[in-house]
């Protein structure tokens, strides 16, 4: 039995389906319910968290967490998905700390927002960019400028005269 | 005694943040008491330009992910889309492969250790370490006419075969690369002053490790048995014999001395493809292939599918590059272009446990931590 | 299959290792200036002190050390041991932008980046030069449809000398030093200051 | 004869030198008929002041270039080679540049305080070659208090460096002052204990003292050097003075991967050209003491025929570029330390370990075994 | 007290200062490497990927470079009458795609890697210097 079907047995109210992703096995979780869930799937023994990647999907955004089992040597594949108006789910960093920098950037990129995540800003855009990039409607026809403010941080804006040459 | 805290910013550019990153640090006179990483200074956007190329033009973008080792970047990728497209790889062009990335395996931890002791001040080291990897370029440049953005891997095998003369040079470079490792060890393994800026310094337990999501050389260093290559074997090495090599120590000397042993079981497993290097094509004909013109030879500018459509679905496929764990999340519509991609970076992860590294300790040791971890900043930033 | 062959001896043609004491002067960059400066308008006073600090200058090109990305490893590679930039004196990668003179500008700007290089020039002392390296300081190269990439690095400070490549290789690189202390050479002292152009 | 043992210092031996040739009386009187015959010293000093500058600046300039070279042929390259013949106009080119490059002082920076700092660091470096007899009678003063005298005159550059460090209003340059003052005065002290015990078996601080006192042989062959009577003293004077002079593998002031450029981070054009400068000639002159202390000084085999000022100067001069070369070779070799295991190997092993080395010393040469 | 159970023999330095030594006087094929460039070179590969050039007789100006070109570096002029690939070097990446594409094998890569220039435009390359004729030496 696969560990999809084993976390569905476990926790029949918060599995909304399995099925594979090639050839990982993959549960698609109730968005309320992940925080449950993933500590089930780390009671398991998925230990590692590989990967998170946000996807917008224009009607929808879908979260994905790749898992391996240094034990058991078994990949499993979580998947949530969110409404398009208001994405929010919550931050499995209280499990794992390697998803803190994870979630801070799909939230970065993909403008998902993660509740009860210790410190959700932007880790490789500044802070103050305007829109995330990896969503579909993302505006890539305004150039963003960033200056130096008197502190030392970065301020975003559209006008580029104080950092261009002039001509 | 109370004293006021000093703040520290290194960074954006300073000698030996490996390229563009920034620590925010606040300082007990020499003593870290907190470090804050900020990135993003070399962030290109490559996850978004991977949605306006076709999945044949995408393959020179992920050479300049991790510009040190490319090939592992490239066939990390290409990996992922045969996977999605469920293509079968020539033999000769799989061996073709592991040979170029255990070769760039070498290249990758002679950079790591040479700018790993730049930065503790023995400028020797580098030059010895770039003197062979200037060697294994010439290689590469003899395969693929560039020496570090290769764009070498095709989908469904590889661009062009070995050129006359390679395997012998190949040969040259291993009988060469030895002696060579032996200098290393000898120049620096026993030296008293590496030993005490190394040894117990920056260290990290196994299941800290594992929680910040650390893979290849640094998570080996602290004891866990794992490398891809040997748990999910793909391409060629379950016929390979090898070594994992492990340290339990967990500090920065235990990452450095893995450093140097996987370069030894690299030219082990290279001996191993020279000797057993099959004749076939090089490149996959089954599905996507296009009829060669009449005459021409066998080669990936033939057989160049164009226009390459994967069917839709969704795929995570990963590889150990030198720095660790490597994967592609890639989602495809069925159109030319994927719809996302996402690069989980080994160096991102590892990086994010540096903060935990250090604390407590002072900016020369933040430096070797830095520099055992083993970051190219274009692989956090992407 | 490949019916054209491309003669690529024509094309690398190898410089002459200098002979005499006359072409071991004019290589180290002295003499050229000598002949040239009779050519050019400028203040007469200032024409032999020219010769000697145009000279001094091409001969101790000290770079900041500032990698941006893929090509600074390539300029680790230049100066590394297979091709020495100690050659020319320019070994001497200060760290601080107070004491150098030359900035490579190896690597892709960002929009982050940018305020951060420009900042890094302004502190360098004059007289300065800027080497542009790489597509992707050139014109944004392979990201330029980024959201986030500077198209070129000359929209923020003025750049002396472009190398394409992506990286260059070294000798590409050397090059491309090669012209910029071609370009020294013919500078008037204080063409940098905006006197004596 | 003016190849005489007479001579202390180096204005005898030109007044000597211009006996010989039968001038000096005319000079001599020349000045004596406006009753200024102490004018005539004062310039034959000045002169000889001068003509040591050159050489310790030219000295310098190579030492450059040599550090260069060395480098290079560790790691397997060649080094300067366009400029002049194998790159040896290379440090003169460097000097004009430097001389051309437009000053700045950033403007948060304490002005006065910064611009007085290159110089504190560099004239001490010059003064500390007064007492260093290059060669037999090539001294320019021979000071009963010499080696106080070059203790205490390297002692005023940390002043100069914390000087520099603070004025420049940079975080960087204050913690590379901080180190580098912490560094010296935990390294002065063993260095000067294990001068100290040479002195033990000399009974005079005179350099020229020190140096005549190593002349003789043992068995006729093995020179009677202090290095042989003082290991553990050479090793910890070795080690202390590359210390204070702040070199890899203890270049804590500088180390540029962490402290950018250390306490001279804001230094640009002439005034970073004086703490170069002054970095070379604390080097030359530390070298120079090393061998007057413990390899012997001038001393070597007499050759016929040959005034032996000259041969003295060349076997001062091969010495100290050993030792130099010594130094360079360490530096490329071994990674940087960390401050905190300098100062507790400096306070709880070199400090205890000199003491121990006076100890012996003045135990052996109050019972008389030598 | 850690430092004082360490091996203060220095034996570990020893070692190094030997290996180094053995450096400078280049025993046991330690030689110096250092290509000398303006006056010597190296070998270079011969598939090394450095200016492209257009054959002029093969080139039929079908824009298919241009199209597979990742980042649009590749531009369709008119010159003397036809058309052809003109080339911004300034920010090709070198990739070769363009040579994988070509149908009718008229695009190359040449070895020449002397490319750096003054202006930003003087490194965009169009047919005046792309193209040569087939058979005649380069």
């Amino acid at each position: 039995m696969n560990p999809a079907e084993e976390l569905k047995q476990a926790l029949p109210g918060s599995v909304m389906s399995t099925g594979m992703q090639v050839d990982k096995p993959l549960a698609v979780i109730k968005k309320e319910e992940l925080l449950a869930a993933a500590a089930k799937v780390k009671e398991m023994g998925f230990d590692h968290l590989s990967v998170i990647t946000g996807i917008d999907y224009t009607d929808r955004f879908e979260v994905i967490y790749n898992l391996f089992s240094y034990k058991k040597k078994e990949n499993l594949v979580l998947k949530v998905i969110l409404d398009h108006n208001n994405p929010e789910v919550d931050s499995l960093t209280s499990l794992w700390k390697g998803a803190n920098w994870l979630e801070r950037e799909t939230y970065d990129l993909v403008g998902i927002k993660f509740a009860g995540h210790p410190n959700l800003v932007r880790i490789l855009l500044p802070e103050g960019w305007n829109g995330h990039p990896l969503r579909k409607d993302y505006d890539m026809d305004t150039e963003q400028f960033v200056t130096i403010g008197e502190d030392g941080e970065d301020i975003v804006s559209t006008d580029g005269s104080n950092l261009l040459r002039r001509k | 005694m109370e004293t006021e805290e000093l703040l520290i910013n290194m960074g954006p550019v300073h000698p030996s943040t490996h390229g563009v990153l920034r620590f925010k640090l606040r300082m007990d006179g020499e003593i870290i008491k907190e470090c804050t990483i900020v990135l993003g200074y070399l962030h290109r956007g490559t996850e978004k330009l991977a949605e306006m190329k076709t999945y044949l033009q995408f393959i020179p973008y992920t050479d300049r992910l991790d510009y040190v080792s490319a090939m592992p970047s490239n066939y990390a990728y290409v990996k992922a889309v045969e996977e999605l497209a469920d293509i079968e790889v020539p033999l000769r062009a799989e061996y073709i492969r592991v040979l170029v990335m255990e070769l760039n395996r070498i290249v990758n931890h002679l950079v790591a250790i040479g700018s790993l002791l730049m930065d503790l001040g023995a400028s020797t080291m580098m030059m010895w370490g770039f003197r062979e990897r200037e060697k294994a370029l010439q290689l590469f440049e003899m395969l693929c006419g560039a020496r570090m953005t290769f764009s070498y891997m095709r989908i469904g095998g590889v661009r062009e075969d070995l050129p006359d003369g390679f395997i012998p040079k190949l040969k040259e470079f291993i009988e060469d690369m030895e002696k060579r490792i032996a200098d290393y060890e000898q120049l620096i393994n026993n030296n008293e002053i590496f030993l005490m800026r190394m040894k117990g310094i920056a260290t990290i337990s196994a299941e800290e490790a594992i929680n910040y999501g650390m893979t290849g050389p640094t998570l080996r260093g602290s004891g866990v048995n794992y490398d891809i290559r040997r748990l999910e074997p793909y391409s060629i090495y379950p016929d390979l014999d090898f070594k994992v090599c492990v340290r339990s120590e967990g500090d920065s000397y235990a990452r450095y001395i893995v450093r140097i042993d996987e370069m030894r079981e690299s030219l082990h497993i290279l001996r191993q493809l020279i000797d057993n290097m099959p004749e076939s094509s090089i490149i996959a004909t089954q599905k996507y292939g296009i009829i060669p013109m009449t005459g021409a030879p066998y080669t990936a500018q033939t057989y160049f599918p164009r226009i390459f459509t994967p069917p839709a679905g969704e795929v995570y496929s990963r590889i150990e590059a030198p720095k660790g764990e490597l994967g592609f999340y890639i989602v495809s519509d069925g159109t030319t272009k994927p719809y996302r991609i996402k690069i989980r970076s080994p160096s991102f992860c590892n990086l994010a446990a540096i903060p935990q590294l250090v604390r407590g300790l002072k900016i020369p040791d933040l430096i070797a931590a830095f520099g055992s971890i083993d970051v190219v900043l274009g692989d956090v930033d992407r | 299959m490949d019916p054209v062959t491309i003669d690529t001896t024509k094309i690398s043609t190898i410089k002459k290792k200098p002979q005499t004491a006359l072409e071991k002067l004019e290589d180290t960059g002295l003499i050229h200036t000598v002949l040239s400066a009779k050519d050019r308008k400028g203040l007469i006073l200032l024409t032999t002190v020219d010769q000697i600090f145009n000279w001094a200058r091409l001969s101790s090109l000290w770079p900041v050390t500032s990698g941006l990305a893929c090509c600074a490893i390539e300029m680790m590679g230049v100066a590394m041991a297979h091709h020495d930039i100690a050659r020319f004196g320019m070994e001497i990668f200060r760290a601080s932008p107070r004491q150098a003179d030359l900035m490579f500008v190896a690597g892709t700007v960002t929009k982050r980046m940018a305020p951060r290089v420009k900042q890094l020039y302004e502190m360098m002392p004059e007289p300065k030069w800027v080497i542009s390296v790489g597509s992707c300081s050139n014109t944004g190269g392979p990201y330029h449809e980024s959201y986030s990439v500077l198209k070129g690095v000359d929209l923020i400070i003025p750049v002396d000398v472009y190398i394409p490549g992506c990286p260059p290789r070294p000798e590409a690189w050397l090059y491309g030093v090669i012209q910029l202390r071609e370009k020294i050479k013919n500078e008037g002292y204080g063409a940098k200051w905006g006197i004596n152009k | 004869m003016w190849t005489g043992d007479t001579m202390t210092n180096a204005y005898e031996l030109i007044v000597n030198i211009l006996t010989a040739i039968g001038v000096y009386d005319q000079i001599y009187n020349l000045f004596e008929i406006f009753g200024m015959a102490y004018v005539l010293k004062i310039l034959i000093v000045s002169v000889l002041i001068a003509v040591l500058f050159a050489f310790v600046l030219v000295t310098v300039m190579f030492l450059t270039w040599m550090e260069r070279k060395v480098v290079a042929l560790v790691q397997v390259r060649y080094g300067p080679m366009v400029t002049g013949p194998r790159g040896l106009l290379q440090p003169v080119m460097d000097g004009i540049k430097l001389i051309g490059k437009e000053d700045i002082i950033p403007a948060k920076a304490d002005r006065w305080i910064f611009t007085l700092a290159p110089f504190i660091v560099f004239v001490p470096a010059l003064l500390i070659f007064i007492p260093i007899p290059f060669g037999n009678s090539l001294i320019i003063s021979d000071l009963r208090v010499g080696l106080l005298y070059i203790i205490a005159i390297s002692a005023v550059s940390p002043i100069a460096v914390l000087l520099a460090g603070w004025a420049s209003n940079n975080k960087y340059s204050l913690l590379g002052a901080m180190r580098a003052v912490a560094q010296d005065i935990s390294y002065t002290i063993p260095l000067a204990l294990a001068a100290i015990a040479v002195v033990i078996f000399t009974g005079s601080l005179s350099t020229v003292d020190i140096v005549n006192a190593q002349g003789d042989y043992w068995f006729g062959i093995i020179p009677k050097w202090f290095i042989f009577l003082q290991p553990i003293g050479f090793v910890l004077f070795l080690i202390a003075s590359i210390a204070e002079l702040g070199r890899i593998p203890f270049d804590f002031q500088e180390s540029e991967s962490e402290l950018v450029a250390g306490f001279f981070t804001e230094y640009s054009g002439m005034k970073f050209a004086m703490f170069f400068l002054a970095e070379y000639a604390h080097l030359f002159a530390v070298s120079g003491i090393v061998v007057t202390l413990f390899l012997g000084g001038w001393n070597g085999p007499v050759i016929p025929f040959i005034p032996v000022q000259i041969t003295s100067l060349v076997y001062f001069l091969i010495k100290t570029y050993a030792v130099i070369f010594f130094t360079m070779w360490l530096r490329d070799t071994v990674p940087r330390m960390r401050i905190d295991q300098l100062l507790n190997i400096g306070w709880k092993i070199m400090v205890p370990l000199a003491l121990l080395n006076l100890l012996v010393a003045g135990f052996l040469v109050t019972a008389g075994v030598i | 007290m850690a430092w004082m159970s360490k091996n203060w023999t220095m034996t570990g330095i020893i070692m190094g200062l030997v290996v180094t030594l053995k450096h400078v006087l280049h025993i046991g094929d330690r030689p110096t490497v250092t290509v000398q460039y303006p006056y010597e070179r190296m070998k270079l590969a011969p598939r090394f990927r450095g200016r492209h050039a257009v054959d002029e007789d093969a080139c039929i100006g079908c824009g298919i470079c241009e199209v597979n070109c990742p980042n649009s570096t590749i531009r369709i002029v008119k010159y003397k009458g036809r058309w052809f690939p003109e080339l911004n070097l300034g920010m090709c990446m070198f990739c070769g795609l363009c040579v994988d594409a070509c149908p009718m094998n008229a695009i190359k890569m040449t070895q020449d890697y002397e490319l750096a220039d003054y202006t930003r435009e003087s490194v965009v390359y169009g047919p005046d210097r792309l193209l040569f004729k087939r058979g005649e030496k380069w």
